[in-house]
């Protein structure tokens, strides 16, 4: 696999958007995208990608003339499509193209179906809106086109709900959708992003197999580096409303000449694991021995019903290490951050910290034992509670275990700095900080009570590309100086690859595969790790370096 | 990646209230509201200053006189001036609205933290608020002003216990929900107690709904205890409320609308002002809690 | 499916227990004696004695209780303190006005609410939205009975175009039916309809942010069919639901209505039954009140699974 | 209002021909009208209620009536005395008949008698010196008396509140204290068990088979001629309603109207108002003698000296048209009228006497608990501007809001008023039931087991003793006369005025006999 040079420029030009200008609606006009403009020929591809709140969003979203009206509106610019002018078009003559020669399909497959509608006649609807076929004959034209995404049993999910079906198939539905009238255009607004990667890639290849058949001119939405590896002929980055460099892929990716594109590039993590540390003592401060929690649900009336969300998992670790759990949703990997925690009680198992078996101590005995062990959440604006100010947040750990208040805010001013922020941050709200800036906090708030193992659940998927760097930086530090032993938890092999000395990849509750992260993710030995890694987006490209991975 | 913007619902409450006034933030209706509802309680407060005559003192000979200079909105029944009864029955229908809220509200979070926090307790409790809320409870009030006789006390209790089963439900599954957010986890992995949880961290979850749910159930007191002098099970003639000024011009509506037409009409723009301010806090406070409990 | 039904009604046994506890004990603690609204002016202690040993009010409260039960799954309600008719023909001859004005307030309100609702989230923010919304604060902030002699006072007194008190069956015809009913029903729809465009509206309106309504949109579907086909079943179970928990709410309108209007129907009936006391017939109807809120409640519950395919059981 | 007498007959002709024209004629007459309260007890003897003895008008007969001057005349039955007023023989006319087809018998009187005799005042002492009642065959009934008692006819005869109406034996067997089941008399009307609703109505159907008597009706006596062939009676809860529904034809009579609603009549030709009769009713306050401060004779009267009749009357009735001030505990206009005591009451009190009396007698401030029903519409005023005139006096008044039925079995209660007792309630009267000391319970002076309040007065009792065996009219005046001085001098109660609510009619209703107690005989309903 490598990056795409096809020659298009003998293709038509499809779209052509020029000084597109976007503001807020009302009396502060808030600018949101500052004169964008940008092509795509036939059968191209084009991504645009960028951070949140970049706009690329909102770009898709003018082209589609399916701005919130009373939030958005387009000042000034075009957007032409064959030549004709959408901006300059009627409602219902909008309506009519949209399908017809624009379509554009989501990134939530689980929330873009309508769920009471069968997904055969979803489908359908658009040949009912803009055609004037008999009914077999648009039964007929719909069996084909989910027959072209590679439905299974076409015939039976023809009359499903969309919650009966799993979400790539859901997200091929919306493909048949967008593409069942052969559009000249199609949008796709981070389609894989809500996906496992093996799907991801299942979807990718897909669409450009359909864009292939039919010369589909695509605007591709997307925040992953790795995905505009895969797809991208032309790559658009964007930044606070505005293209700040665009280009072929190899050019974009291998020169990039905007600061900007350097740092983006320069935060993907690579998916060459660290070089391995040596275990240093050798003594594990936390140990699993055959780990596992049973979920029992069913009343007196009803079936019983058993759910293993994770068994058998052994692992030991000692201080100044981390440990990765990678898996893809369902894999069991938060049942088992959980029952580590003692969040949750977990059915079978030991857990050892410090040699004492914690499994299935009372609330009262596990008060000692918590100090050691904290947590950190995936999503930074939740995981501080909104009320209070970051001084009672950051100190409420160090009170219960007794230490003076005038004590516990001293730590606290020391740990701020060392995350970065200012010593001012304690007297504010969480609501005053960037996700990130939140994340750190969180952190610091983990480490206030010097715990031996902090469990991280997800802890940087939740953030842009480049906040995730510092962070994962940040834990590096802390782990370097306070020797403090991690447990990562993660869907994503970059980040793992990253930071975790070992390696557990689980799948639906059960570890399939560990060892060091270098034998692991370079020699994976189970056919369930080799799809994880074989499935990763551009995994044949160093973004950092700019240049092909060497294998 | 796109961020839901949550902004608005992690503001401290206090902060969230304060965007309410601004009318940039909410539109006209909740100002205005404010100023009404603002009117009315001064207009309440300032009843002895500004009442024409002693609310209470008849004159049978004077009876249903229609308004003149000397009676403004004319005379009731006994010969009672009815301007101001109807502005001292404001303060008392106000006075049972708000004491009918903290009793209801006192009631139901304690209840309703124990249900949402102890499973064991959970089933027994609301299977009884179930019970509660499937009696009518209009029916019950008429029950309990007759169980207690129709003093203020006895009216307050009887509007406020329909109102606590939905008071328990919704404390109830706000600290269910706020069990499962990762700064309470958090916190118990902070090796915080229980109470201390229970007190620190959900029980201010509940301010929010609480005091849109708090301005709502003033409203409906208010009408409630309408109802209930409507139906002949209302506070005694001696303290005017709207409620029993209205009841007794009940029969005289048609010789004198304007009994029941002024303090309906005062009562109609308070409830109302009531209500548009609960929407507009409801609105700044939890942009997600658009439901209005029924 | 079934064995959830199963299920659902065997729930409602323990409420429907509680509700006849709370009755009963409510009832016996409150003052007030059937045996002296009986005897009249002229009562003697000794004869008021003698009535209510006659009427079984001096045995134990357990024995009373007991009793009570046993006869309620015997089908029989006991007799009325006050009259001597027993309680179920009391009542039957007294259901059918409150069933019809009920069911005839619903429809005028789903009919009358729910476009409205749809119509003022479709206009988000534009004045017809805030009529709406107006219109359905009021509904809360008026007192029923206003309503009622705002109505009676403008179209029976005034105008003259409609009878303003008593009920026809509809059996005795449509346009009599409808005669009588009409403003009662548009009384007690008022408060109705305000809850169900307010439900509607807000439904609707999360409903309208959702995904797959842009979904809709980029497929280029139009506006009507987006509010009518694609949002309106999305938003049907919360609409159920507030139909449902706005009946509590209809029968407290009842009785004032009822009053208003003079229907005789089962609210006036509950309203004399508590100031005369009539045990059996209060515990009988709060009692059928609960058990019909309950089974309605039920039935949307069970409802949902027609809007939604999501929901089964 | 009728205004035209002439024009509205002209109208009512001009309806009847149009109706004759339409083929109208054979149509059902139904009279509707709205009584003053909602029938719920169907047994005329368990209940002194005047609805529940309106209802046993209709559907039951009576041996003896007053005739419109107030003398006893024949109804179902002649009566002769024997000289020494100690034998009274009844005589069944013929052709009476039950609803059920069976005849009136000697029986069936003595049955309905005894049991009534168990349960009315003055039938209870009649009974006291009853030696024999007996059916001498199926026509005769004679009663034996063990000493004379004077107004024996006139209790017998009574229109109010417990006349001794005739039903079946059968049905007069069952105990006093327990409600009949079948509702079967002899009356004019059928009771049409099926239609009864309490809270809603109830219905009547002309008795075809009934024989009225041939002499022209005359107050409760005379021919019982009915001229509708059903007669319905509704419940409305809401006086407006009422005349909402008077004016929409939807009802013909509204039996009770609220004086203040009258000007809503004004104007309106197909509907009279007018008072029924020349008597009305006497509204009285009543004071618990068992408990203080109304034990002390001395508040008592202080009580009485506070109080005022006219602002009272105002409240309760609205217009002097239809309220009189009067002192008379007999009433005023009657054969036994006195004013005595009440100088005070009918001018505008005497609050400053009144005080100088509270501090004679040191009262302490002890609350006074006055009930006031909140829902009861000829009831609830009373209290409230009492209560007002109380205070103005220096009483320490607190008034408890109840409904009336909370009232009636809070009054039955002998407690201190901090446990569930009371001070003071007030009530009314049809004035035949109060019209002398046989028949008004307020002067029961027998303590525990007197009226409501339980005063222990000997003395009444003696005067009372002395009125029953007065021989002549002028002896019967005297010890009325005393009567009224020793009740007014004790506070037996305090009687507030007379006031006479008036009807209103559909003038569709013509030939309605002036009773005080409304009968539908005699009656007639033209077609519109």
């Amino acid at each position: 696999m490598e990056l795409r040079a096809r020659d298009l420029s003998h293709e038509p030009v499809i779209v052509q958007i020029e000084d597109l200008v976007v503001e807020t609606a009302g009396k502060t006009r808030f600018p949101v995208l500052k004169g964008v403009s940008l092509n795509i020929r036939r059968g191209e591809t084009v991504c645009l990608v960028g951070e949140s709140g970049s706009g690329k969003s909102v770009t898709s979203l003018a082209t589609m003339g399916l701005l919130p009206k009373d939030a958005l509106v387009v000042r000034s610019g075009t957007i032409r499509l064959k030549g004709e002018n959408l901006l300059a078009l009627s409602p219902s003559a909008m309506k009519d193209r949209r399908a017809r020669d624009l379509a554009m399909i989501f990134q939530e497959p689980m929330t873009a179906l309508n769920p009471v509608m069968k997904v055969g006649a979803q489908i359908t609807e658009v040949l009912d809106l803009h055609s004037r076929m008999g009914t077999a004959e648009k039964r007929a034209r719909v069996i084909d086109i989910m027959e072209q995404v590679h439905l299974p049993d076409v015939q039976r999910i023809y009359d499903s709900y969309p919650h009966q079906l799993s979400g790539g198939q859901r997200q091929r539905i919306m493909i048949a959708m967008a593409l069942i009238l052969e559009p000249a255009l199609l949008i796709a607004d981070e389609p894989t992003t809500a996906l496992d990667v093996t799907t991801q890639k299942q979807i990718l290849s897909l669409i450009a197999e359909l864009q292939e058949k039919h010369g589909t001119a695509v605007l591709f939405i997307t925040h992953d580096m790795g995905v505009v590896a895969e797809i991208a002929d032309r790559v658009c980055v964007m930044r606070h409303g505005e293209i700040l460099e665009s280009g072929p892929i190899r050019e974009v990716l291998e020169q990039p000449k905007h600061v900007y594109t350097r740092a983006l590039l320069g935060s993907v993590p690579s998916l060459v694991p660290r070089e391995a540390r040596d275990d240093a003592s050798g003594a594990s401060v936390i140990a699993a021995r055959n780990l596992g929690k049973t979920y029992h649900t069913g009343s007196f009336l009803g079936k019983k019903s058993q759910v293993r969300a994770s068994f058998g998992v052994n692992f030991d670790l000692s201080p100044g290490r981390t440990l990765g759990i990678v898996g893809e949703s369902g894999s069991g990997k938060t049942t088992v951050a959980r029952s580590i925690m003692r969040l949750i009680e977990p059915t079978e198992g030991q857990i050892l910290l410090d040699g004492d078996d914690i499994a299935h101590l009372s609330p009262s005995a596990m008060k000692p034992k918590r100090k050691k062990l904290q947590v950190v959440f995936q999503d930074p604006f939740r995981s501080l509670n909104p009320r209070w100010t970051i001084a009672r947040s950051m100190t409420e750990g160090p009170l219960n275990y007794g230490m003076s208040r005038a004590d516990a805010l001293a730590e606290a001013k020391r740990l701020l700095k060392i995350v970065s922020l200012p010593e001012d941050a304690l007297g504010r709200y969480p609501h005053q900080f960037s996700g990130g800036q939140r994340q750190r906090i969180a952190i610091a708030r983990a480490v206030m009570l010097k715990p031996d193992v902090l469990v991280a659940d997800e802890a940087v998927s939740a953030l842009d590309v480049s906040v995730q760097a510092q962070v994962l930086d940040l834990l590096a530090e802390l782990q370097r100086q306070t020797g403090i032993a991690i447990i990562f938890i993660t869907h994503d092999l970059r980040v793992a690859a990253q930071i975790c000395d070992e390696v557990l990849v689980m799948k639906r509750g059960e570890v399939v595969e560990q060892g060091p992260a270098s034998r692991v993710l370079h020699q994976p030995q189970h056919d369930y790790t080799r799809a994880l890694i074989d499935a990763a987006p551009g995994r044949f490209w160093d973004f950092a370096a700019g240049k092909p991975l060497v294998a | 990646m796109t961020n839901i913007d949550r902004s608005a619902a992690d503001k401290p409450l206090a902060l969230r209230l304060l965007s309410m006034v601004s009318p940039a933030q909410t539109g006209l209706a909740p100002f205005i509201a404010a100023i009404m509802l603002l009117a009315v309680i001064l207009l309440t407060i300032f009843s002895p200053q500004i009442a024409t005559h002693d609310p209470l003192a008849m004159d049978p000979l004077m009876r249903l006189k229609p308004p003149s200079e000397a009676h403004l909105l004319g005379t009731d029944g006994y010969g009672r001036d009815l301007f101001s009864r109807m502005i001292l029955g404001g303060r008392i229908s106000l006075l049972i609205g708000i004491c009918a809220a903290v009793v209801a509200l006192g009631l139901g979070v304690l209840i309703g933290l124990v249900a949402g926090y102890f499973r064991l307790a959970d089933a027994i409790i609301m299977r009884a608020m179930d019970a509660l809320m499937a009696m009518p409870s209009i029916l019950i009030a008429i029950g309990l002003v007759a169980l207690n006789g129709p003093s203020i006390g006895s009216v307050i209790m009887a509007i406020t216990i329909p109102e606590v089963p939905r008071v328990v439900r919704l404390v109830r599954s706000v600290v269910l929900t706020a069990r499962e957010e990762p700064y309470v986890e958090a916190a118990m992995a902070l090796g915080s107690s229980t109470p201390k949880i229970l007190f620190q961290h959900l029980l201010p979850n509940t301010m929010a709904p609480m005091i849109v749910q708090g301005t709502y159930i003033i409203a409906s007191a208010i009408l409630t205890e309408a109802l209930l002098s409507f139906l002949g099970a209302g506070i005694s003639t001696e303290i005017p409320t709207w409620g029993n000024i209205m009841a007794e011009g009940r029969q005289y509506f048609r010789i004198n609308p304007g009994i029941i037409l002024w303090p309906g009409l005062l009562l109609t723009i308070c409830v109302l002002s009531i209500n548009l301010i609960g929407d507009a806090a409801r609105d700044a406070l939890d942009p997600r809690m658009k439901k209005r409990q029924a | 499916m079934l064995s959830y039904i199963f299920k659902r009604v065997l729930s409602v046994v323990p409420v429907l227990f509680l509700v006849s506890v709370f009755v009963f004990l409510m009832l016996r603690l409150t003052p007030g004696d059937p045996a002296a609204i009986l005897a009249g002016d002229n009562a003697t202690p000794e004869t008021l004695q003698r009535i209510r040993d006659a009427m079984g009010l001096n045995e134990p409260l357990l024995t009373q209780y007991v009793k009570w039960i046993a006869g309620i799954l015997r089908g029989d309600f006991g007799t009325s303190l006050i009259s001597g008719v027993e309680v179920l023909d009391l009542v039957a001859k007294r259901v059918g006005p409150s069933i019809s004005l009920a069911v005839l307030t619903i429809i005028i309100a789903v009919l009358v609410a729910i476009p409205m609702g749809v119509i003022a989230a479709w206009k988000h923010r534009s004045w017809v939205d805030y009529l709406v919304m107006s219109f359905s604060v009021l509904g809360f902030s008026v007192p029923v009975f206003l309503v009622g002699y705002v109505l009676l006072l403008v179209f029976s007194v005034k105008l003259g175009w409609l009878p303003p008190q008593g009920f026809k069956p509809l059996s005795a015809g449509i346009a009599p039916f409808l005669e009588r009913a009409i403003l009662p029903a548009l009384t007690l729809a008022s408060i109705y309809i305000a809850l169900i465009a307010r439900m509607t509206r807000a439904a609707m309106l999360d409903v309208l942010n959702e995904d797959y309504i842009r979904t809709a949109r980029a497929k280029g579907v139009g506006e009507r069919r987006i509010l009518f086909v694609h949002a309106l079943k999305n938003a049907a179970v919360p609409i159920a639901t507030i139909v449902g928990a706005g009946f509590a709410l209809l029968i407290s309108g009842v009785v004032v209505t009822e009053t208003i209007f003079n229907i005789p129907g089962i609210g006036r009936l509950t309203v004399d039954a508590v100031l005369a006391r009539d045990y059996p017939v209060i515990q009988a109807l709060i009692l059928l009140t609960a058990s019909v809120y309950v089974a309605i409640n039920l039935l949307i519950d069970l409802s949902y699974s027609l809007f939604d395919p999501r929901i089964r059981y | 209002m009728t205004h035209s007498k002439t024009l509205s007959m002209k109208a009512g002709l001009f309806a009847s021909v149009f109706a004759l024209a339409a083929g109208g004629a054979l149509a059902e007459t139904t009279v509707t009208a709205v009584m003053h309260s909602d029938l719920r007890v169907l047994d005329p003897v368990i209940t002194t209620a005047h609805i529940t003895r309106d209802h046993a008008y209709m559907i039951y007969d009576v041996l003896v009536a007053e005739d419109e001057t107030g003398k006893i005349q024949p109804q179902m039955a002649d009566v002769t005395a024997s000289d020494d007023g100690l034998t009274y023989t009844f005589t069944l006319r013929d052709g009476l008949k039950f609803h059920d087809g069976a005849p009136v018998t000697g029986a069936d009187v003595v049955a309905s008698l005894q049991r009534w005799g168990k349960r009315d005042t003055g039938g209870q002492m009649i009974m006291d010196v009853t030696a024999s009642l007996e059916a001498k065959d199926d026509k005769t009934v004679v009663w034996a008396l063990s000493a004379p008692f004077g107004p024996f006819l006139e209790t017998v005869g009574k229109q109010s509140a417990l006349p001794p109406f005739i039903m079946p034996a059968r049905i007069a067997q069952t105990p006093a204290d327990q409600a009949i089941q079948e509702h079967i008399g002899s009356g004019p009307f059928k009771f049409v068990t099926e239609e009864f609703q309490p809270g809603v109505g109830a219905t009547y159907v002309k008795n075809e088979e009934y024989v009225p008597r041939s002499e022209p009706a005359s107050g409760y006596a005379g021919g019982k001629v009915v001229n509708v062939d059903k007669v319905r009676w509704l419940t409305m809860p809401d006086s407006q309603t009422a005349v909402n529904a008077l004016q929409s034809g939807d009802i013909d009579l509204i039996e009770s109207m609220p004086v203040d609603l009258i000007p809503l009549l004004e104007g309106d030709d197909t509907v009279a108002v007018e008072k029924r009769a020349a008597f009305g009713f006497q509204t009285m306050g009543r004071m618990n003698f068992k408990h203080p401060p109304f034990d002390n004779p001395k508040i008592r009267q202080a009580a009485l000296l506070a109080m005022s009749q006219e602002p009272v009357l105002a409240a309760l009735t609205a217009s002097p048209e239809y309220y009189q001030v009067c002192g008379a505990i007999f009433g005023c206009g009657t054969r036994l009228e006195s004013t005595t005591g009440t100088e005070t009451l009918t001018a505008a009190g005497n609050p400053e006497a009144a005080k100088k009396l509270l501090e004679e007698a040191g009262y302490d401030g002890t609350p006074v608990v006055l009930m006031q029903p909140t829902e009861a519409p000829t009831l609830k005023a009373q209290p409230v501007v009492a209560a007002q005139q109380l205070r103005a006096a220096g009483f320490n008044v607190d008034m408890q809001p109840m409904d009336w039925q909370t009232l009636v079995t809070r009054r039955a209660s002998m407690e201190a008023p901090a446990n569930g007792g009371w001070n003071m309630f007030f009530t009314n009267w049809q004035m035949s039931e109060v019209a002398n000391p046989v028949i008004s319970v307020m002067l029961n002076g027998r303590g525990d087991t007197a009226w409501f309040g339980w005063p222990d007065d000997p003395k009444i009792e003696e005067l009372r003793k002395e009125f029953i065996a007065a021989a002549t009219p002028e002896a019967q005046k005297a010890a009325a006369d005393k009567i009224q001085a020793h009740a007014m001098e004790t506070v037996s109660y305090v009687p507030l005025g007379e006031y006479n609510f008036p009807q209103a009619r559909r003038t569709v209703l013509t030939d309605m006999a002036p009773t005080p107690v409304p009968v539908f005989w005699g009656l007639k309903k033209s077609e519109e």
